[in-house]
């Protein structure tokens, strides 16, 4: 009974301290919008911090999920591009995805992004702009690292992070404006509420575009037979699972944007409970079809079906009501189990299961937000999707084109059958351990 | 240094399912042999590997693991050896193993110098 | 646009509320109950993510300790665990766990469990039910992971999850009942701050009954001779440690359910600083006993030793003192050294070490409690470790041979020596690693 | 003494919000004082929990930089000294840092430290003291982590606890309240926000010492050939590398101290941007330096590069523009690529590189300062570093001959071929993995 | 048990690059050979190794990763076996490998203890 | 193709201590042996494994990792290779190993064709 004696207690202490402000809570500067600027911002930073821990997540996720050969240079690209997504993202990006205009396709605001002084800070916006600023940046990380997944193992560094460069300063930005930056999709009336299209098929887009101009790991279809290629380590794999799963509280949660008000706050936890509840839907989807299919569970596919879950409720996770939140993230776990071999059909060599997980399930998640909010045109969801895929595609493989005719984007054969990390990074990931 | 006293002793390679390792080393002590090298290998034969599914891709591992154990001994007890393993690491079902016995030349025990089958 | 909108709607809200609020604040809802309300959500909220992130935890472990042909399997296991808890918690172990009944023994509330709907924020808990469901759901899926950590590389996955079924969903919320649902025990004064028993004793009681039916791990106690199985990964499982650790801040300071006033966040921290300071201790007793027992310091005891005291103290982390908190959690290492080889005396093969872990740590926390909290009668103590293990073994017992004796838990003796990831899972953890 | 400066200053601008407040103040606790109070206290246990996690981070990193055959010891060793220092610093530590005295060198207030009573808060501090010792703590364990990576690999378990409890119980508490103590640097003006200095120098210089004292590995340096000792597991080093950027905006956000203001709570914002940008700054120049000078790309000194421009910002991560975080940042990952080599050459052998990146990634990033905080003399930050190198120097110097010339410091030859894990933990780290 | 007849049968070791062990399987199945044994070992010769740089050390690694195969076989085939390793294996670069014959004096099938070739 | 040279050729197969490795290619390529092919072992015999101790339970590893090392030369320098080997790998303590000398009757390089000890 303490659970609730507690709380009694709690709030008997503050009533009693209450009365003495009933009076002044008009005039002076109330304090209550201080309050409520200091927990907007505070939310912010916590979103924040959860959603740059993805980036540890994704990098998890992809070493155990490529050959031992290729580890070190997954690590290095996971790294270096979260590093590169926040430089981008304010000496340019920022300024692109919120340029300032109304129902517009392409503008920039000043560049580099000013951060605010030392002390300042701007009641008008009800929050800090660097919380703002820093919360945004970790979604254009995000959408950077689902394109290093994809395309794991058969990609040099440098034109790797050269993409990167391109996706995090322009591509992701221009994408953001269309919604979030006030732009025509936002005029349209789409609703993307934490970013399954903007974020998450963006960087499946991109990461197709990528996956389809680069081609297939040597050997990985051979006339007609596929190979497997199994990843290095399960731990890591199923580690950076847990761990996006966790960032994702922050992902959707802090998308509410405030948590200054009690309808608010209560709106940011219910968020956390839909975001579960849709991930485990995923994993229990993903483990009952392929135990059913293949009588085996691959633990794999119960992974991204975690993760295709989580991205198929990100573009409307406050509305749903549990059940529904559940169904949504079912299906996002089904398409998983039925994607990923599809793909390897098409000869689409996704190695992480990018495409499928933050592609597709994003697609499923924008188009079914009407199911639980009505107020959104399925159209205008349609519309989104589209768009986004049209651009996307265009504008990535534009640069994919771009540095494959130049400096070209593969390693020689031979580098490739020795591995990224010796041809490239110069350091094995597990220097030690005799490959069986 | 040591005269080559040519076939007076053999050298057993023997391939094994890896948990039969303690079966065959408590034969093999039976018979009089201690000392003996054990390997990882994978082995290809009639034994087909596991089928997996990695993804939704069907796959057979063909590369069956086993244990290589190598034993030196003198002539003499090379046929007892040979039966002591057999008798140990059979389990009647495919993929059991093989038993090579080839000539070894000579042996030398890095310790003391000693050669020939004092040598093992 | 929703980024500005939802701001501003935000502000709106503040606005509008504040003034209006200013006459009767005395009577309904004044700004300050509001941010307490605010701040006792977040508390759950933060308190949740952290004790989520423990299941990460738990994979990692136990991902560790397990031989390597199993390392898949477990990692599935958790996943899996974590997904059904989060279900089976909402559709009626949160019913039971909290009936609304006074003093009771056994009941139900509707269920499946309602959250609230989108904006709604109910002013007479002072929390949001859905961030203080989401918090009480964490603790449940812990409860399920103590017990796939005893019984690994020798259950087989469906089993273990129908186990984890019916644990989740009537079970622990039976056990909560008792206690935080106002049940018989709480009537009796009993005290369980924040789950020693309720969580980690009930986990454990599940864990040794099932450890008991379903029997040690193949070739394990063999005509008395222990056959020692060394885990695959340290790291991993220093890493799992470091994860509870972690977590562990959330699970106890959390568990002070309010945070609205400066004597309750005073507490939190108080709270932080025995769960840090226990787990200090338990580390510190358990390398002092391994160097002087066996002139070595085994890291898996003191990995132990550390869960071991977060354990211990979980039962009362607010009223000790540093001092009594260093010996309660030291008291909790020492515990591990000696039942750890003592289990494998009496043939119980418990993998990871949580019985001693949670089981016998939360037993002994729990009964301790008195010691720093005078209130608390020991009678009631004893009367709940007592009442849970009956309980609680009777109950998991009639689960546990009910499947062993329908569908079978065991993997045949083939397919346990081949590995449950290639026999059941059909993915290895390491593939590519030659196994020495 | 910034640390009470800033609390104060932010007690000023609440009480500024709150004129009518400000009678009443005296009698009835003031609400938004209460309200400053919590979210003090609050930032303090965020804080505090992401900075714990850094232990996590240390021992990862530590772990995938050593050979395998020492990565149970390196895990042990992490678990253990983050435990001591916990004790050590309750016990005397805390009273030695924070004296109680003007300008002075060396003092020390009761020991060991009392935490405050159940529901006790003491309003005049504006947070609540067990946060604070909280917080304080994870710092002085960070300092202790920072040695272990240094002389890993061939310093027996015992003796390097032994000098860990020095170090956490008064090497490192002298160091702090010259500065936040109250002492004679903080008189003379010096500054270090967080901690390059006081912290990560410390622990630097400290880890110099050892390793000049106790030697490289064996066969480390033979014959003016360096042999190369490559890590055991990069995934786990990068991890370990994302977990410390994770905790560093603990580090140095909650190093504020405060935010129970809009400006407080903007300024910690601020911090969260340029800590990160340092550290891309950090790992950008750390790629194009090993790129251009080695045509490969080692993620070592990537991972290296974050952690010495996350090193660099913490002495002041608040005033500095974007720009500035990235140059100061971006220094501190050249450091890291010129400094490796040349500690190489000088024949001092640091296993996880940690004496470029804590000592002389701190001692550039205190005495850039002025750069960006012109209030700051150059003078006072010279002094700083100076008066911290010699009496850490001395001081470890000291303890480490002093265990030598005792019990020794060194396994035998034959133990430290073997590993330490078999030597004196007894347990392997992989037990199962062939080595190649 | 059984008679030693020396010399009909033939012990074949190549040392090989690893990633020729699928062709090389096929030439050997190509004549007929269908069981060997592989084994992971790390090469010394005329190539050498890579040249890595960590952490600011340039070292080169004068150990080569290969695969070494062994074959048991009938004296008859022994020939034919070592054409199909030598034009499976090679890639005209340095490293390719090499390939040694000894005498295997018996071989034993552990499962029916069939012995001399049959047993192979 | 090639025509068997019986016996003008040895394969040496040597067991080591893991920390001799450097010193015995040393020693080797004193002798003008280059070439060698190392693989990772555990040994049994004589010598005892580690004593360890896990979560309370004492346990001897009775098998010791050691290195088998197998050198094909020309019957000419066979005999100081095994000297060479066995005064490099000596540590006069228990478990330093052993060295087996068996005939070797034909070698090819792969690159090559090269056969006989020209191959070597
Ligand atoms: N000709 C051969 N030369 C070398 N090793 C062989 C040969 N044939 C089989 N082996 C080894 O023996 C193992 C078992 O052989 P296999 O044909 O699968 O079953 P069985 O031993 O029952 O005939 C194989 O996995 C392989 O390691
Ligand atoms: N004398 C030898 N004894 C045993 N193995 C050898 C010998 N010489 C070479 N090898 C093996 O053959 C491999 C290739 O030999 P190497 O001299 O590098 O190239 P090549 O085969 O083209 O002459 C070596 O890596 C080693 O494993
Ligand atoms: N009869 C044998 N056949 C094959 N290998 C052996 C034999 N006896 C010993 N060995 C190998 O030699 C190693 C050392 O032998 P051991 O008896 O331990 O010491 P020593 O060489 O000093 O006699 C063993 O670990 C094993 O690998």
């Amino acid at each position: 009974m303490r659970k609730f004696l507690t709380i009694s207690a709690g709030l008997a202490v503050t009533a009693v301290a209450a009365p003495a402000l009933a009076q002044e809570a008009a005039e002076v500067a109330d304090p209550s919008a201080n309050t409520a600027y200091i927990l907007n911002t505070l939310l912010f930073l916590i979103g924040g911090f959860l959603v740059m821990w993805m980036a540890a997540g994704f990098a998890m996720l992809e070493a155990g999920l490529v050959r031992s050969k290729n580890v070190s240079m997954q690590c290095l690209k996971n790294i270096g591009l979260y590093s590169i997504a926040g430089i981008m993202f304010w000496a340019i990006g920022y300024s692109i995805a919120y340029p300032g205009f109304e129902g517009g396709f392409i503008g920039i605001a000043d560049f580099p992004y000013a951060m605010q002084g030392v002390g300042e800070a701007d009641v008008g916006t009800g929050y800090s702009v660097a919380s703002d600023w820093f919360f945004q940046m970790v979604f254009c990380a995000t959408t950077a690292s689902i394109v290093s997944g994809t395309v794991a193992e058969r990609v040099k560094v440098i034109p790797f992070f050269i993409f990167v460069f391109v996706l995090t300063g322009f591509i992701y930005p221009v994408v953001v404006s269309w919604e979030w930056g006030a732009g025509w999709l936002d005029a349209m009336g789409f609703s993307d509420f934490a970013g399954s299209t903007l974020v998450h098929s963006t960087g499946g887009w991109a990461a197709l575009a990528g996956a389809l101009i680069i081609g297939p790991r040597l050997g990985r279809y051979v006339n007609g037979k596929i190979t497997v290629m199994p990843g290095s380590s399960i731990p890591l794999a199923t580690l950076g699972t847990f761990i996006l799963w966790l960032g994702w509280f922050g992902f959707n949660g802090a998308s509410q944007l405030a948590m200054g008000t009690i309808s608010d706050v209560s709106d940011v936890s219910k968020i956390f409970v839909n975001t579960n509840m849709a991930a485990a839907g995923g994993v229990v989807v993903a483990i009952i079809l392929t135990q059913v299919m293949y009588k085996k569970i691959d633990v794999t596919m119960a992974l991204n079906g975690a993760l295709a879950g989580l991205v198929s409720i990100t573009a409307e996770p406050l509305t749903p009501s549990v059940p529904q939140a559940l169904l949504i993230g079912g299906v996002g776990g089904a398409i998983v189990v039925f994607a990923v071999p599809l793909l390897d059909k098409l000869k689409i060599d996704d190695v992480v299961g990018a495409i499928p997980v933050h592609l597709m399930a994003g697609i499923w998640g924008t188009l079914i937000v009407p199911f639980s909010n009505t107020e959104v045109p399925f159209v205008a969801q349609l519309t989104g999707v589209v768009a986004t895929g049209v651009f996307v595609m265009i504008a990535s493989s534009i640069v994919w084109f771009a540095i494959k005719y130049t400096i070209g984007v593969r390693p020689s054969e031979e580098q490739e059958m020795l591995g990224m990390d010796i041809a490239e990074v110069g350091v094995e990931a597990y220097p030690e351990f005799a490959k069986g | 240094m040591v005269t080559t006293i040519g076939g007076v002793m053999k050298f057993i390679i023997a391939i094994i399912k890896p948990f039969k390792l303690d079966d065959v080393r408590e034969a093999l002590t039976g018979v009089g042999v201690t000392g003996m090298t054990v390997t990882e290998v994978k082995g290809f034969g009639r034994q087909k590997g596991q089928t997996e599914v990695y993804r939704g891709a069907e796959y057979t591992t063909n590369m069956v693991p086993k244990l290589k154990i190598e034993v030196a001994c003198a002539s003499a007890v090379a046929a007892q050896a040979v039966e002591a393993i057999q008798a140990a690491a059979g389990t009647e079902s495919i993929g059991d193993g093989k038993i090579f016995t080839l000539a070894l030349e000579d042996a030398v025990r890095i310790r003391t110098g000693e050669t020939g089958d004092t040598a093992i």
